[in-house]
């Protein structure tokens, strides 16, 4: 069979398999019903991770002792253990003006609420 | 938990456990190889014991001559004992 | 003070609080009970068949702002309360699902043929 | 219809949902191939993290104020973004003994090899 360079769409299912990075995540708070409370910002894009975290893990993904040893496992028995993750690696904070309980104006930094890397663990 | 070493001690950490490796050859001569602080993982049978036994087939290397063990008392890694299964015969 | 979801922002406990937990408790709770620097929490949901389910347990602090207050457009009816006066507040605590949405006709965009 | 406790099973798709929690995951490297290199251990508990991540997320899952929006957006939209996901929040090491390429013993202890915790990130 012929060899394919790294595009892994050739052949077999033909689905292309996209591999764990960060996307888009558009967080409205209006949507949420949170424009009684929130008063800035109304929305922000936090990203999320979503893709394959499959072998080997790339370095960029960071990965743990432990992800890649269950990376490993999986590609052995796909029943073992589930591959491992992707999921936020680096987060990083927003700030957020809302009304407390007691009416008063609040302004708030509240961490890890925007997605800056993926990694697999 | 102390553990030797060419004749010192040292103290190992919080949930640690003491190791023994040596290399026993065939005509049965025993070498120290390597001795001291194992961390301790929790289920990990062979550390429980109070001596230090070995009770898994020795890994291909070296022929199958090294021998391994962990404990869990004092000084407990100053030699060792053996209790695995013979190898299977080939 | 007892928070139902959507109106106040929840006041700061400093304590770690005791809680009663129904199904998902962490592994070592023991006698359906669990702690947390947050709130405790009882919530009913509507389950894929349309079954409504009980749960309750421990929300941590961080967080607790989001959860407690939910969204009121989440695809399945849930409704969630969240309390912090007392250890257990949680067993106090009723929700009850919210009404079932009817689609709403009015926006025009629905052509009769 | 009745209101059923805690138990998920009860009606409806009447699969029961298990939720993120900490799994069995032994490693066997004489499984692995890898007993050419590794003198001890042979094998160990790594465990590994699987289930559901659904709302809310418990305390004892430790989720982030991005795991918690996630969440909360997937159960409002679930094409917007995947729910978050169960992975190690706690690892913990072990002592591996290794031959290395000149053949000297090794005595070396690897970081994050044993899962202690899950959580949803």
């Amino acid at each position: 069979t012929a060899l394919t360079r790294g595009g892994r769409s050739g052949g077999g299912s033909g689905r292309r398999k996209t591999r764990c990075s960060r996307r888009q995540l558009h967080v409205n708070f209006k949507e949420l019903g949170w424009d009684d409370w929130i008063i800035a910002p109304l929305d922000y894009e936090a990203h999320h991770c979503e893709g394959v975290c499959d072998f080997p893990l790339r370095s960029h993904l960071e990965p743990t002792n432990h992800a890649i040893i269950q990376t490993l496992m999986n590609s052995m028995d796909p029943d073992s253990s589930p591959p491992s993750c992707c999921v936020p690696s680096k987060l990083s904070p927003i700030s957020i003006l809302y009304i407390d309980s007691g009416n008063n104006v609040v302004y708030k930094q509240y961490e890890d609420m925007v997605v800056e890397s993926c990694g697999c663990r | 938990q102390y553990e030797e070493q060419r004749n010192t001690t040292i103290r190992c950490s919080k949930g640690s456990r003491c190791y023994g490796l040596w290399e026993k050859t065939r005509d049965g001569e025993i070498h120290l190889v390597k001795q001291g602080c194992w961390t301790h993982i929790g289920d990990q049978q062979e550390c429980h014991d109070d001596r230090c036994v070995v009770t898994t087939t020795p890994s291909q290397i070296q022929n199958g001559t090294y021998r391994f063990c962990c404990c869990s008392t004092n000084m407990c890694n100053v030699n060792f004992t053996e209790d695995f299964p013979p190898p299977s015969p080939t | 003070e007892k928070d139902a979801s959507g109106s106040t922002a929840p006041a700061l406990p400093q304590r770690q609080l005791w809680c009663y937990c129904y199904h998902h408790c962490p592994e070592d709770s023991t006698n359906n009970t669990c702690r947390t620097d947050g709130y405790c929490f009882t919530m009913v949901d509507e389950e894929e068949g349309g079954v409504p389910v009980l749960t309750s347990g421990c929300l941590g602090l961080v967080g607790s702002e989001f959860q407690c207050r939910d969204t009121g457009n989440s695809r399945l009816r849930r409704s969630l309360e969240c309390c912090t006066d007392q250890d257990y507040c949680n067993k106090d605590l009723h929700p009850t699902l919210p009404p079932l949405k009817t689609p709403n006709y009015a926006d025009g965009n629905i052509h009769h043929m």
